[in-house]
């Protein structure tokens, strides 16, 4: 019993981006209106980004930023640096990119939104569909 | 220069689009030739590349100069080297066409509809070019957002509504494949896809890497509009504009479906997927779903461009069961139909386009008398027809060749009978289409009484029809030179390992 | 193993007639395009007959266009029995083309180039399937010939024509592509080739009895053109067609390639010696006699002309394969003769349909009593082909029953001898009633005043050269005769 | 519709659950993930890029394609959002026209057709305006020249800490929205017009990836800066270092300007009128 605390207890951040990521799937898939779904796919995406930078974090390492280093200029005692002593960068680099791709998907749902709205003056799915339906 | 061809593919409609959108606002006439010339270079360095890669084998190219496991780097083999040709190729074939229906449709946004046209190409070649599983996924992503604005200016409401529900299940599919990647990079640390090859078989049996192939199948699976993931794919086809759909069409699904295959063929290696895995047998019922159920939805459809919809439902049924028959003859199949699909959609959508055109609607009702007005559009559509229900010269017999003597050898017959039964049902639906257009006779119920002005019916523009008598030309000259490219090219793209 | 040489004559051959059709389509005037159709029918005959002293001298001419698989390409073998049925259908051709002329200007038709056009190009088809050299070329022909005919069926784009269209398509493309292709795959699979060998390719795989008999089924019925009886009832159907589209097509192209493609089967797919040794050719005899008789049955009762000749045409075709499944010599000349006497007597039948509707407007034998009166020449021709088509002395059909008779007994099967000297009766028995009426009708009951008034010329001198020709095949059955002979032969072995 | 969704989750969540079980534990040294690639990174990036920010030197140089097609990304949302919503139809000359006294306040109705001509003690409002409020407008006026003066450190000050092209270029585009959003759609568009911002958001990435073909057409490899050392006459670290800098400005510029496309169009849904 004890092992299966500690090992929920030592993996916590992947229940996390999973609930999460559960919760949005959901939102996409049973919510009526369609902001709710979009709001429901933000989620989603931001449940993996949460997924994604927790892989890159090392125990006691700092920000992957070398502070001590002033320049190459005079560099000659800069001590070798050890890779235990900071994070992981790429999960970030990458997750830069998954941010960026976020927006831009809201800011063209957002759009798509509108212009369903601007035809059937609803967000309703079922009363978009009923409108359809009665054509 | 020919050592830069893996990267002016991709760039040069790169720059090509970020000149357009500018010309967009200055003078619109000069987007047209701005794309133009920048797909024609990309399809030269496409095809560049192709004899390259056949005669010096796998290409590697690093960007930025870097190592692989580091940075970002091209594998270029056979297999992607062939898609690109078709995606380019495909590319190319579809602009000259679009462009009077985008002046008619989008006359004063026709920049932008330029510059997302030649993003996503961008974007498809991206994505068959690179060796990196993260900027697939940015490709993904770029093909994607431009697919969702090139579909969603279509008829009325329809259009963005059809395009909203794309975007739920294409970013749902797009973050899975993320995910799957992201598994991937937690078990072995790299994001080079030969280089996660590498690492991988030492921890083949651990639950993680089964789950990271399962989230990036059912990933790719929702962005090809694999059967029961098929929902978003017949709206938002019909309702789009011709020109995008005639773009989409044939090369969305498709560079889909050669993802998948670069899954199974190089990161994951079939010894992996046909052996440790032991669902093939289960995507192949799949697969025979999705055939029968493509070929049956489309049945009960009165307007022809959905029923083509549901077609490429059928077909997306074929290339996935075959690549997971796990034989040598399935493969090659596989990626042979991805070349002769995208022909075979592209030359039909390119007559419904030039229908379109034309008629202003693409119901069963608009189609009346039509081989007596548009002899050569309907004379294009009936090949692309044939081919797609499979008949000899033509290059969908081929593919279903190779299919079927995949399914045989594997002693799979319901594959069999499930390709047998959708080519019967094609028969079925592209005759039904011949028959009203041959047999009833031209009724002129545009012009009911108000408006005097309808155009005089007769052939759609030149500009739109040679495109469409060249394509389906080449599906006939692509058939009879099966032998040579599954020779020099296929079978290498097949590994060895594939018996 | 015969030499062979290589030579572009058969490609040749088959493009003839099909690069003249953009020809035919942009064509202006009607004299124009019928002549052009004229020099591309004279030019395929004589590249046909060209090819004939070589393959009398038992030399077989190859040429390759395209490799796909090793055992799979777009190949013509010009042999002996491909060469008989090319020289049949190519000479009638020509035939069709005189007579079509005068048919379409009599009844003044609509969208003649189209016709042509179509036309030509299910003859290219034609001649592909009769010097294909493997199974996929005949497939590749064979379904480009059912899409050719398919407008050709279909001219009268009425109501009734979509239907027939219908039913055509769903036979022919239907069995084609359910039937064969399957089994095409599985043939190459097992033999790794599709090349029509002396013996068939299928002897040395090791294929079990069921297998074989399964692919012989699949492969018999899905050629459906042969109108084998299940999948028959498209051929009275395609008589909505023009009178000269079923008398070339569904008397002699159409069909016939049918019944060339299941005797290819027979011959090149399996082999004699394979058949014999599981005795598979039971199921053969047996189809193809139920469909013997049943159609003969039918024929009796019918009273439209054409589709009479269709239930006859049925038949007849069941007499070639009956002929080639009794796996013995004399029995397999038998059915291959059969070929070009059915042809030319079945075709004058057709031709003269359609001259008695060109002049009369009449389509049922029941209005046809004492026709003999005004069209004597017409009727005399339909008379001298009934006869070659029953198989009496004085034309040409005798000797392939004399044939397919001999090569029963020699095949010791007496229930087959029986079956043919039946349809032999019941062929007399449909159409003497025709020919009594026509010539020796009472004078009350005959529907015709007594002057004579024939159909246009160009309809009736084809249909007399064709009545000729069947006659003087009894006294010279030369060409085909030596041919089927050399074909037998050269697949006996001895 | 509901409980399928339902029933889809959890599957999905089980399935996930199951599959984390062989993940390597939350901040474990030696995971793969920080043991095979990383490293290099974080001791090779003073020496070959000198660029203390290891984020920025991966993300503009390591793998600067990726970058590059992120920009892509923006640049393309912005152009789908332009042409999904963008209507040119100029149908609202009818309708009257609403003014409003700058120093008094009070609104002045004009029948159809007839315009005030431009001045500054009139501005043009419309029907669904919301009261006008002096002191957010004030604040905000204020407010916005700090914002771009910090967004450009963010820029410029990549390499030595957090930030670079993309939050700067997203606070410079903050400051932008800020002002559409306190005064009106209008002010902004007066002074930065709508062909500016398409033109310069395809200017920032064209800067982005013509600096890669530069690098092509120089010899060596798309996007290799170290090529561009003759060009700017320092060694190939340092031109590594400077190219990472000019990326991250075209970057900077591509994403403020799409930023403040796609607000223009949702805002005002493609009308271009007084916005949100």
């Amino acid at each position: 019993m004890t092992d299966f605390l500690e090992l929920v207890v030592a993996k916590y951040n992947y229940w996390i981006y999973i609930t999460l990521m559960m919760i949005g799937l959901y939102a996409i898939i049973a919510k009526n209106n369609l902001v709710k779904k979009i709001l429901g796919m933000n989620i989603f995406q931001t449940a993996i980004i949460l997924f994604y930078v927790s892989t890159g974090v090392k125990e006691g390492a700092t920000i992957p930023i070398l502070e001590h280093a002033h320049g190459p200029a005079h560099g000659a005692e800069t001590h070798a640096i050890h890779a235990a002593d900071y994070m992981n960068p790429l999960p970030h680099v990458l997750m830069l990119t998954a941010i960026v791709v976020g927006v831009a998907t809201l800011g063209v749902a957002l759009a798509l939104a509108l212009r369903v709205y601007r035809h059937y003056n609803t967000l309703e799915e079922d009363e978009i569909l009923a409108q359809i339906r009665k054509k | 220069m020919s050592q830069q061809y893996p990267a002016l593919v991709v760039v040069v409609p790169l720059l090509s689009a970020f000149l357009i959108s500018p010309a967009g606002w200055a003078n619109k006439r000069l987007c047209f030739p701005i794309a133009l010339v920048a797909l024609a270079m990309a399809t030269g360095s496409a095809v560049g590349l192709l004899f390259r890669v056949m005669n010096e084998g796998v290409i590697v190219y690093r960007l930025a100069g870097w190592d692989p496991p580091w940075g970002i780097s091209y594998y270029v083999d056979h297999l992607n080297a062939l898609v690109l040709v078709v995606v380019a190729v495909v590319a190319l074939a579809n602009l000259i066409p679009a462009k009077k229906s985008i002046e008619r449709e989008f006359p004063d946004n026709q920049g932008a509809f330029y510059t997302l046209y030649i993003l996503m190409v961008t974007g498809l070649l991206g994505i068959v070019v690179t060796g990196d599983a993260f900027n697939l996924y940015v490709l993904l992503e770029i093909a994607a957002l431009t697919g969702y604005g090139l579909l969603a200016m279509g008829e009325g409401g329809r259009a963005p509504l059809a395009t909203l529900n794309y975007l739920y299940m294409g970013t749902i599919g797009a973050c899975f494949y993320l995910l799957g990647v992201g598994y991937l990079y937690i078990m072995t640390g790299s994001l080079n896809m030969v280089d996660i090859a590498g690492l991988l078989p030492s921890i083949y049996e651990s639950k993680a890497v089964v789950a990271a192939f399962i989230i990036c199948m059912v990933g790719v699976w929702l962005k090809m509009a694999f059967f029961p993931l098929h929902a978003w794919l017949p709206n938002s086809y019909t309702y789009a504009s011709s020109p995008a759909s005639s773009l989409i069409a044939p090369l969305a699904t498709k560079v889909m479906i050669y993802v998948m295959i670069r899954l199974i063929l190089t990161v994951f290696t079939p010894d992996f997927t046909f052996i440790t895995l032991s669902i093939s047998k289960a995507v192949v019922w799949l697969a025979v779903v999705a055939i029968v159920m493509g070929a049956f939805l489309a049945l009960k459809e009165r307007s022809l461009k959905k029923m083509l919809t549901y077609i490429i439902v059928a077909e997306v049924g074929y290339m996935v069961g075959g690549a997971w028959l796990g034989n040598r003859a399935g493969m090659t199949g596989a990626i042979l139909h991805i070349a002769n699909d995208a022909l075979m959609t592209l030359c039909v959508f390119l007559a419904v386009g030039n229908i379109v055109y034309r008629t202003k609607g693409h119901h069963f009702e608009n189609l009346q008398g039509l081989f007596k007005k548009m002899p050569f559009t309907m004379g294009g559509f009936v090949i692309g027809a044939v081919s797609i229900i499979g008949v000899p010269p033509t290059c969908g017999f081929f593919s279903k060749w190779y299919l079927i003597t995949g399914a045989i050898q594997s002693g799979q017959y319901h594959f069999m009978v499930a390709l047998l039964f959708s080519s019967l049902v094609s028969v079925v639906l592209f005759f039904r289409v011949i028959e009203i257009s041959y047999y009833e006779p031209f009724s002129d119920h545009h012009g009911h009484g108000h408006d005097h002005h309808t155009t005089p019916m007769e052939e759609a523009p030149l500009s739109m029809v040679i495109p469409l008598l060249i394509v389906a030309a080449g599906l006939i000259l692509v058939g009879l030179y099966t032998g040579d490219i599954v020779e020099h090219i296929i079978s290498f793209a097949v590994p060895e390992g594939l018996v | 193993m015969t030499d062979t040489i290589v030579s572009i004559k058969p490609l040749l051959a088959v493009l003839a007639s099909l690069l003249v059709t953009p020809i035919l389509a942009s064509s202006r005037s009607a004299n124009v395009r019928e002549a052009w159709t004229f020099a591309a029918a004279g030019v395929k005959f004589l590249l046909v007959v060209s090819m004939l002293p070589t393959i009398l001298k038992g030399t077989e001419i190859v040429y390759t266009v395209v490799e796909f698989l090793p055992g799979a390409a777009i190949q013509f073998r010009v042999d002996s029995f491909g060469m008989l049925f090319a020289l049949v259908s190519s000479s009638l051709w020509i035939v069709t083309s005189a007579y079509s002329i005068g048919y379409m200007r009599g009844l003044k038709e609509h969208s003649q180039s189209r016709y042509f056009v179509f036309f030509a190009f299910a003859l290219s088809a034609t001649v592909g399937v009769a010097f294909s050299a493997n199974l996929i070329t005949l497939y590749l022909f064979y379904e480009m010939l059912s899409l050719a005919t398919y407008p050709l069926v279909t001219h009268h784009q009425d109501e009734e024509a979509r239907r027939s269209g219908r039913k055509y398509l769903l036979y022919i493309m239907g069995t084609s592509i359910g039937f064969v292709l399957p089994a095409m795959l599985i043939c190459y699979d097992l033999s790794g080739t599709l090349e029509f060998g002396r013996q068939g390719f299928l002897a040395g795989t090791g294929a079990g009895r069921t297998l074989t008999a399964v692919l012989l089924i699949l492969l018999v019925f899905g050629f459906a053109k042969a109108a084998i009886m299940p999948f028959h009832s498209w051929l009275p159907a395609a008589m909505v067609a023009p009178t000269p589209v079923s008398a070339l097509l569904h008397a002699v192209a159409v069909v016939k390639v049918g019944v060339f493609s299941v005797v290819r089967v027979i011959t090149g797919v399996f082999g004699t010696e394979l058949l014999l040794s599981f005795n598979l050719n039971w199921i053969l005899l047996v189809a193809t006699s139920a469909t013997i008789l049943i159609g003969s049955l039918i024929a009796l009762s019918q009273d439209n002309l054409k589709r009479l000749l269709a239930f006859s045409t049925i038949a007849q075709l069941s007499y070639v394969v009956l002929g080639v499944s009794l796996l013995s010599p004399k029995g397999m000349t038998g059915g291959m003769l059969h070929i070009a006497m059915h042809a030319f007597g079945k075709i004058t039948l057709f031709f003269c349909a359609g001259a008695i509707f060109v002049a009369t407007g009449r389509k049922n034998i029941s209005e046809m009593i004492g026709i003999g009166k005004r069209m004597p020449v017409t009727m005399g021709a339909f008379f001298i082909a009934s006869l070659s088509i029953t198989g009496l002395p004085p034309c040409g059909g005798f000797w392939s029953k004399w044939y397919l008779l001999l090569g029963s007994l020699e095949a010791q099967q007496m229930a087959v001898v029986v079956v043919l000297l039946a349809s032999s009766l019941l062929n007399a028995a449909y159409f003497m009633p025709i020919v009594y009426k026509a010539f020796f009708c009472r004078p009350e009951e005959s529907l015709f005043e007594n002057k004579v008034e024939e159909a246009p010329a160009f309809c009736v001198v084809p249909l007399v050269i064709t009545a000729i020709i069947s006659v003087v095949l009894l006294f010279y059955p030369q060409p085909f005769l030596r041919l089927a002979d050399m074909t037998v032969s050269r697949i006996v072995g001895i | 519709m509901k409980i399928i969704g339902l029933i889809i989750a959890l599957t999905t969540g089980g399935f996930l659950v199951y599959a984390a079980v062989d993940f390597p534990d939350w901040a474990d040294p030696q995971s793969p993930a920080s043991t095979h690639v990383s490293p290099h990174y974080i001791e090779k990036t003073m020496e070959e890029t000198s660029v203390p920010n290891i984020v920025t030197a991966v993300l503009a140089d390591y793998r600067t394609f990726d970058t590059m097609f992120e920009t892509t990304v923006i640049f393309s949302a912005a152009v789908a959002c332009f042409f999904i919503l963008r209507t040119f139809l100029r149908e609202e000359e009818r309708r009257e026209r609403l003014y409003r006294h700058v120093l008094t306040g009070v609104t002045v109705r004009v029948k159809e057709g007839g315009k005030i001509p431009p001045s500054d003690d009139f501005e043009r409002i419309d029907d669904s305006w919301i009261p006008h409020d002096l002191i957010i407008k004030t604040i905000c006026r204020l407010l916005v020249p700090f914002i771009q003066i910090f967004a450009l450190y963010v820029v410029a000050h990549g390499h030595h800490s957090p930030g670079g092209g993309f939050q700067g270029g997203v606070i410079f585009g903050a400051s932008i929205i800020v002002l559409a959003m306190s005064h009106d759609l209008r002010t902004v568009l007066q002074r930065i017009g709508e062909k500016v911002v398409g033109v310069l958001c395809a200017m920032g990435v064209l800067l982005y990836a013509g600096t890669g073909a530069l690098c092509l057409l120089l010899g060596l490899n798309f996007l290799d800066y170290s090529a561009l050392a003759p060009v700017l006459g320092v060694g190939p670290v340092m031109a590594r270092s400077h190219g990472i800098l000019i990326v991250e400005i075209g970057v900077a510029i591509a994403v403020t300007t799409a930023m403040v496309w796609i607000y223009n169009n949702v805002s005002s849904r493609g009308k271009y009128d007084e916005g949100l």
